[in-house]
């Protein structure tokens, strides 16, 4: 059979073997984000289905052998009152339904771990909390809410995992994040969904998913040597931040021991809560959120810290709640607790600003 | 062959409205007036006024300062004015003031709308 | 003065071609470069859109051949996104938008009115010119060495990262879009200023509603997008940013600006359609719209509600949740109107006396394939689901079932339903059908599988894709053939019918509409006399009895 | 753009005589009124698309102001009140003229359509010499942003050159701050730009009008288009009406 065409033989072998209607469901998300799309699909089968029966149906009723003289109607407010309120109710529930998926999608628990993703020109970096670096590929653990932060360092680009369903768009200057939970193992598709130039289609990875020991071990196992903050421990040194800020009751700028987290109330008025995304604008435009007590004279660092640097500076900042040198000691990575209840120290809001040791 | 009357809605306006200079001229008093008041006000710091709602832990707050709203607000009316009158519109068909407010209309929502994107993105941590 | 309008009755079999007609009129090229007369600005228009549809058609082939195999091995990457770029702009700026309103529409809008020429003859030419200046620009941009932005002309890599010739091909969407700003403008003001005695706004034809509802947009919402393409090549020129984060600016404030026009543009591109469906439906069931003032108020609304819900297309894109909250509920409002409609064509064939000529079965495809594609937008509008679905081909898929299946359905459609008006001839009946039939299937086997990958994740504007995605693939390219034919046959067959085409007399449809009132090809004038409404549109006995009278007094 | 609605209504002055119809009746319109009523209508239609058109730069320039506002204040102080303001009386002076002129052709007196197109034709070289001025100070303090190297040395703290920073009664800005009034100036320049733009068409489009009306074209009772180019001139004086108060007035207490 093969011999009569070769072509023909391997797209029909590669049909039975490759075809699939649908992505696998690997989040935890995924099932409620295909029920929603499993109901959009039966009542646009109804709608159509309605559509088709009625065109079909009168085709063959009225058409001119059968009737040949048509009997002219105006109109029905009922018929027409119908078919305002039924797509429209239908319409609303789909609505409703998907804002509140949406809102699930972007909203991340308290509890996750956090990942940090740069996307740029034409490859994803991810940094994890214990300072592995990956290129193009992001290793998660199953059962554990993962959160990522992402930005961009040059154009927009979209980090989307269509087996976890979540998709969110990369932008230059602005963190944004998304959440997932991972809950079967296995290697999926990571895709840049954002048209961002030249080689969009290369920007491709793989997302693994794996059960926590071999997560815990893979994280052993690529370590770099140093943690995220860690890293952002020497940049802190080495960009001379802590000239400024140190615990010396002299220091010219703030003490940021504790700052993650807590609510400040800034020279404009305004109050803020200290978040990745505040952290990240008042290092590179500090002049824009000055604090009450301080001269602006913090430089901007617009242009001299990577993408990367900031996340680590970041993830520093998070971790310094008692003293400026972070508790831990080379080559102990941050882990995944196991059990709900102890947070690692990646996690969000494992702080309340209550339990803030000044 | 024309039937100048049966054509629809053009019958009410063949001798357009003629203004009167003294009106343009009243106006144009009004508009300088406006001018001098907007240049003055700016020298004048008309404070602010702080809006703040704080709604279920949500911090949903701006300022509002005097200056600018004052200024627009005249801006405003000074345009009202030329449009009402250098413009005809106060003698023109229900049809131009329509089409008129209907841009407005359009216009205000892409400001307004977009606007306010930028405003409420303050109110949740996206 | 004539009582009433002119009803001569159709005589296939002795009837000849007027001798006297605005195709005849007058003659040599500068009578047409120079014309003023909105029936020939429309055959240029027809011309010059066709030429642009088989480019864009052409890159459309391209793409589906590169995409053929899972590795980028036809073109590089770099080539291949040049192609969806052009094609995309091509389609959209120089074929979708200005193909009913500019062609049927500028041919109809006067004669459905009862008007002798548009309210501004002259800026009817001029539109036409701008749009050929824009094409030609467009054409130099592809010569050069082409642009790869998208046609979605995204900040800050449009702006900054580029070295394509972004500044001219915006600078040809800039000038085809005051092209179509002009068109939009005479059709309202016509609308409004030119109605004949007798016209009220309820006697209207619907295609005169759905294209002044498109022409608001037109006019409302395309300078919005000339002043933001003007900032992105001012930006490009000079380095400086409103867009470009690294300069001080906001990239997501170049797509409010965008989407501010091109969501409304998708409006643009369905209303018109829209128009050409009932008129069709209408005449081929011999029965009056089901719910005419519905229908009416619909595309109104749509146009409407149109301008409220662009950030649907950035959803994941960084606006604020409780934006993105308000623009989904408004594009579930904005989704009614097209369904009220949809329905209401439906219950147009309810006891009518149909038949299924050419126009009539690409009317029926129509209302199928919107329907697909109109209920998947429902599905991008739900902002849950979007966040798969978005920035994959299950959105190239939805957009081509509402624009190839329905934009240009319906183009056709009306195309061959006026083709004896515009010519005096008809088209050949059996093959005109197997054509329909053809690009009906072809578009189905093309665009179909396309939810499919898109609903397996296969992002879109993608070179190069993941092996198991291809089988899905091949289909499509094997569908896009199809759909080529398809689209080849009417070029060939209504070319060969200018010369041996049937004499189609003034009214082959026995349709009721002004238009068919009057000679075919029209006059110049259009009528021979201003004619006088006194019956509501779609009056199928008014027509009949016209016919019995004009039959007893022969 | 807006000058070719105008010319080929214009044009419709040329069209030939038709039986008993006055010559300037375009031979598809049934009445004069008619005509009329079309054309200032498309002409309303014609400046909604304006409006529009000015609104993507309000746009971009209300959501810049919000983010920059430290550098917009900063950048609206190195404007000229006094040429603003200035410029803004003399455009509304030429609205007055303008308007007095289509009176003038109302009332069929050639004399004074002259005049006053004349006197609107002034002023709004005035307009345009005053912003010449302007920007001629902006191109000499190196404010043009992209053109040449632009300087924000003046805003920067600390300024680098004290005999400039002099000038400024304001705080200096920060280094972010104070780059950020560049995009202040490049919607300054878009914005100011874009306007006088239209200008220049209307003062082309006044010289048309001025020569035509020599010849006594519009105060026969076919006015349509001085009626329109009217329309036209104001809707230019109202983009500045706004300008004024946004670029040039931010916070000058
Ligand atoms: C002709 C063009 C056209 C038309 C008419 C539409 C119509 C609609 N579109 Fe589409 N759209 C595009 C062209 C068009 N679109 C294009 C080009 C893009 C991509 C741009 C790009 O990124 O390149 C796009 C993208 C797009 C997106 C963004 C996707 C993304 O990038 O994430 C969204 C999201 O909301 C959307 C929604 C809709 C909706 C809700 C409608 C509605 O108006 C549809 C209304 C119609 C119906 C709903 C069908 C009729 C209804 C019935 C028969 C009733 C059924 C009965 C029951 C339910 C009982 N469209
Ligand atoms: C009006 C709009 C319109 C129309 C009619 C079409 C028609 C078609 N489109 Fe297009 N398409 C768009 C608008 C349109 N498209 C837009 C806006 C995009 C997005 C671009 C972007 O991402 O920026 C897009 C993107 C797009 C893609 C996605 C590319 C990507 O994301 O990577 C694909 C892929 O299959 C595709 C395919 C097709 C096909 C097969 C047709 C077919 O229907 C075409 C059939 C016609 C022919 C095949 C022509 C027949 C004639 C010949 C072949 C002979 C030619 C001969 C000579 C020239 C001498 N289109
Ligand atoms: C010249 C001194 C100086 C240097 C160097 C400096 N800062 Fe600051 N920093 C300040 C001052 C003063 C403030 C408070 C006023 C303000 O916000 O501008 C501040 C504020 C901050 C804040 C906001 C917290 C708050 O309470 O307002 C953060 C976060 C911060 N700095 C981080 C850094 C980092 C990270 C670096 C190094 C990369 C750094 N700073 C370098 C002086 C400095
Ligand atoms: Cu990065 Cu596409
Ligand atoms: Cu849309």
């Amino acid at each position: 059979m093969s011999h009569i065409s070769p072509v023909l033989w391997q797209f029909l072998v590669k049909w039975l073997t490759n075809f699939s209607l649908f992505p696998p469901e690997a989040s935890k998300v995924a099932p409620q984000m295909d029920a929603l799309y499993f109901f959009m699909v039966l009542i646009s089968l109804v709608g159509l289905t309605v559509v088709i029966l009625l065109i079909v149906s009168f085709s063959v009723l009225y058409n001119k052998k059968r009737h040949p003289v048509a009997v002219q109607i105006e109109g029905s407010t009922l018929l027409e009152a119908t078919w305002t309120i039924i797509p429209l109710g239908l319409f609303l529930i789909t609505f409703v339904w998907g804002a509140l998926l949406y809102f699930r999608i972007y909203t991340p628990p308290a509890n996750a771990m956090n990942i940090y993703v740069v996307g740029k020109q034409w490859m994803w970096k991810i940094e994890h909390p214990g300072g592995q670096h990956e290129i193009d590929a992001l290793h998660v653990p199953i059962g554990r809410p993962v959160q990522l932060t992402i930005i961009s360092q040059d154009v927009f680009h979209s980090f989307s995992i269509p087996a976890f369903r979540v998709k969110r768009e990369a932008i230059p200057g602005r963190y944004t994040s998304v959440w997932f939970e991972a809950t079967v193992p296995g290697t999926y598709h990571l895709f840049c969904t954002q048209y961002c130039g030249t080689n969009h289609s290369q920007m491709i990875g793989e997302v693994v998913a794996m059960k926590p020991d071999d997560f815990r071990q893979w994280l052993q196992g690529s370590t770099s040597g140093n943690s995220l903050a860690q890293d952002g421990e020497r940049l802190f040194a080495s960009l001379s931040c802590n000239a400024c800020h140190n615990p010396r009751p002299d220091s010219r700028g703030p003490n940021l021991v504790g700052i993650y987290g807590s609510h400040l109330t800034l020279a404009s008025g305004e109050t803020v809560t200290v978040d990745d995304a505040f952290l990240r604008q008042a290092i590179l435009n500090p002049s824009e959120h000055v604090t009450p007590g301080y001269a602006p004279i913090m430089p901007t660092y617009q242009g001299q810290i990577s993408e990367e640097g900031v996340f680590a500076l970041v993830e520093y900042l998070k971790h310094l709640d008692s003293d400026y040198r972070i508790q831990q000691t080379l080559n102990t990575t941050v882990l995944p607790a196991d059990n709900e209840g102890s947070p690692a120290p990646g996690a969000k809001g494992s702080k309340a600003p209550g339990e803030v040791k000044q | 062959m024309s039937e100048p009357n049966a054509h629809n809605e053009q019958g009410a306006e063949h001798e357009p409205h003629i203004v009167s200079p003294g009106t343009y001229a009243i106006i144009l008093l009004v508009l300088l007036v406006a001018t001098a008041t907007t240049c003055g006000m700016s020298y004048i710091d008309l404070g602010e006024w702080h809006i703040a709602i704080n709604l279920f832990g949500w911090h949903v707050g701006t300022t509002l300062f005097w200056n600018p709203v004052v200024a627009l607000a005249i801006a405003c009316t000074k345009m009202t004015l030329v449009v009402l009158f250098f413009m005809h519109i106060k003698y023109s068909s229900k049809l131009t003031k329509l089409t008129v407010i209907s841009g407005f209309f359009i216009f205000l929502g892409l400001i307004s709308m977009t606007l306010a994107d930028y405003v409420s993105r303050a109110w949740g941590r996206w | 003065m004539s009582a009433a309008t002119i009803v001569t009755l159709p005589d296939q079999a002795t009837a000849r071609i007027p001798k006297m007609n605005f195709l005849t009129k007058e003659n040599g090229l500068l009578s047409w470069l120079l014309t003023g007369d909105h029936k020939r600005i429309a055959t240029l228009y027809l011309i010059s859109i066709t030429f642009f549809f088989f480019i864009g058609g052409a890159l459309a082939g391209l793409i589906r051949l590169e995409l053929l195999t899972p590795q980028n091995d036809l073109v590089a990457a770099d080539t291949y996104n040049k192609l969806f770029s052009m094609h995309g702009l091509i389609m959209v700026f120089f074929f979708l938008v200005p193909s009913v309103p500019a062609t049927i529409g500028n041919f109809l809008m006067p004669m459905m009115v009862g008007a002798k020429d548009l309210a501004l003859p002259k800026i009817n030419l001029l539109s036409w010119y701008l749009y050929v200046i824009g094409g030609l620009m467009m054409l130099w941009t592809m010569c050069v060495g082409g642009v790869d932005t998208g046609w979605t002309f995204t900040t800050p890599l449009s702006t900054h990262y580029l070295n394509t010739h972004v500044v001219s091909a915006a600078m040809s969407v800039f000038v085809a879009g005051f092209s179509s700003i002009l068109t939009g403008l005479n059709f309202i003001v016509t609308i409004h200023k030119m109605r004949c005695p007798g016209m009220t706004w309820f006697r209207l034809p619907l295609f005169v509603w759905s294209n002044y509802a498109a022409s608001i947009l037109m006019v409302l919402g395309t300078p919005v997008l000339a002043i933001t393409l003007t900032l992105v090549a001012l930006e490009r020129i000079f380095h400086i940013g409103v867009f470009d984060p690294a300069f001080g600016g906001d990239p997501l404030l170049f797509q409010h600006l965008f989407w501010f026009y091109s969501h409304p543009a998708v409006y643009i591109m369905i209303l018109p359609g829209f128009g050409v469906i009932s008129e069709v439906i209408s005449t081929f069931s011999r029965k009056r719209v089901f719910g005419y003032t519905a229908v009416a108020f619909s595309s109104v609304a749509i146009a409407v509600f149109g301008f409220f819900v662009w950030a649907h297309h950035m959803f994941i894109m960084g606006i604020s949740n409780y934006s993105a909250l308000v623009f989904s509920l408004l594009t579930m409002l904005v989704a009614v109107p097209s369904a009220i409609k949809i329905y209401n064509w439906a219950f147009t064939l309810y006891k009518g006396s149909i038949t299924f000529e050419t126009p009539m079965l690409y009317a029926i495809g129509f209302m199928g394939l919107f329907t697909i594609g109109g209920l998947t937008g429902v599905f991008l509008g739900a902002t849950g689901t979007d966040i798969h679905l978005t920035e994959t081909y299950f959105v190239v898929a939805h957009f081509h079932f509402v624009m190839v299946g329905g934009m240009l359905m319906s183009f056709l459609a009306g195309i061959h339903f006026w083709w004896p008006k515009w010519t005096g001839r008809m088209y050949p009946e059996k093959i005109s059908q197997l054509a329909a039939l053809t690009t009906f299937i072809g578009f189905n086997l093309t665009f179909f599988p396309q939810f499919i990958l898109g609903t397996l994740g296969m992002p879109r504007r993608y070179a190069a894709y993941p092996p198991e995605f291809q089988v899905l693939n091949v289909f499509s390219t094997a569908g896009a053939t199809v759909l080529g034919i398809g689209y080849l046959l009417p070029i060939l067959y209504l070319t060969w019918s200018l010369k041996y085409g049937a004499i189609a007399g003034d009214n082959p449809w026995h349709a009721t509409g002004l238009e068919w009132q009057t000679q075919s090809p029209p006059l110049t004038e259009n009528f021979p006399e201003i004619p006088i409404m006194d019956h509501e549109a779609y009056d199928y006995e008014w027509l009949e009895r016209m016919e019995r009278k004009e039959v007893a007094s022969v | 753009m807006s000058d070719s609605t105008a010319i080929a209504q214009g044009a419709s002055a040329g069209a030939a005589p038709h039986g008993e119809h006055p010559s300037y009746q375009r031979h598809h319109f049934e009445t004069v009124g008619q005509q009329f009523d079309a054309t200032n209508f498309a002409m309303w239609i014609f400046l909604l698309t304006e409006v529009m058109f000015f609104g993507g730069l309000f746009t971009s320039y209300l959501i810049m102001r919000n983010w920059y506002y430290r550098a917009f204040v900063e950048g609206s102080h190195q404007l000229s009140i006094l040429w603003g303001t200035a410029n803004t009386t003399v455009l509304i002076i030429s609205s007055f003229t303008m308007a007095m002129a289509v009176w003038s052709a109302q009332m069929r007196r050639k004399g004074a359509l002259l005049l006053f197109l004349g006197l609107t034709f002034l002023l709004g070289i005035a307009f345009l010499g005053i912003k010449g001025i302007e920007w001629h100070e902006k191109w000499v303090k190196h404010h043009v942003p992209g053109i040449h190297q632009y300087s924000e040395q003046a805003f920067l703290n600390p300024a680098s050159d004290p005999e400039v920073f002099k000038e400024y009664h304001d705080k200096p800005l920060s280094p972010g701050m104070a780059q950020k009034t560049e995009e202040y100036f490049f919607l300054y320049f878009a914005m100011t730009g874009m306007h006088a733009l239209h200008m220049v068409i209307g003062v082309c489009l006044l010289v048309y009008i001025f020569i035509r009306a020599r010849t006594g074209a519009y105060t026969n009772g076919h006015f349509t288009f001085v009626e329109n180019f009217g329309l036209y001139w104001h809707f230019v004086d109202i983009i500045w009406i706004f300008l004024y108060p946004l670029l040039y007035l931010i916070s000058r207490y």
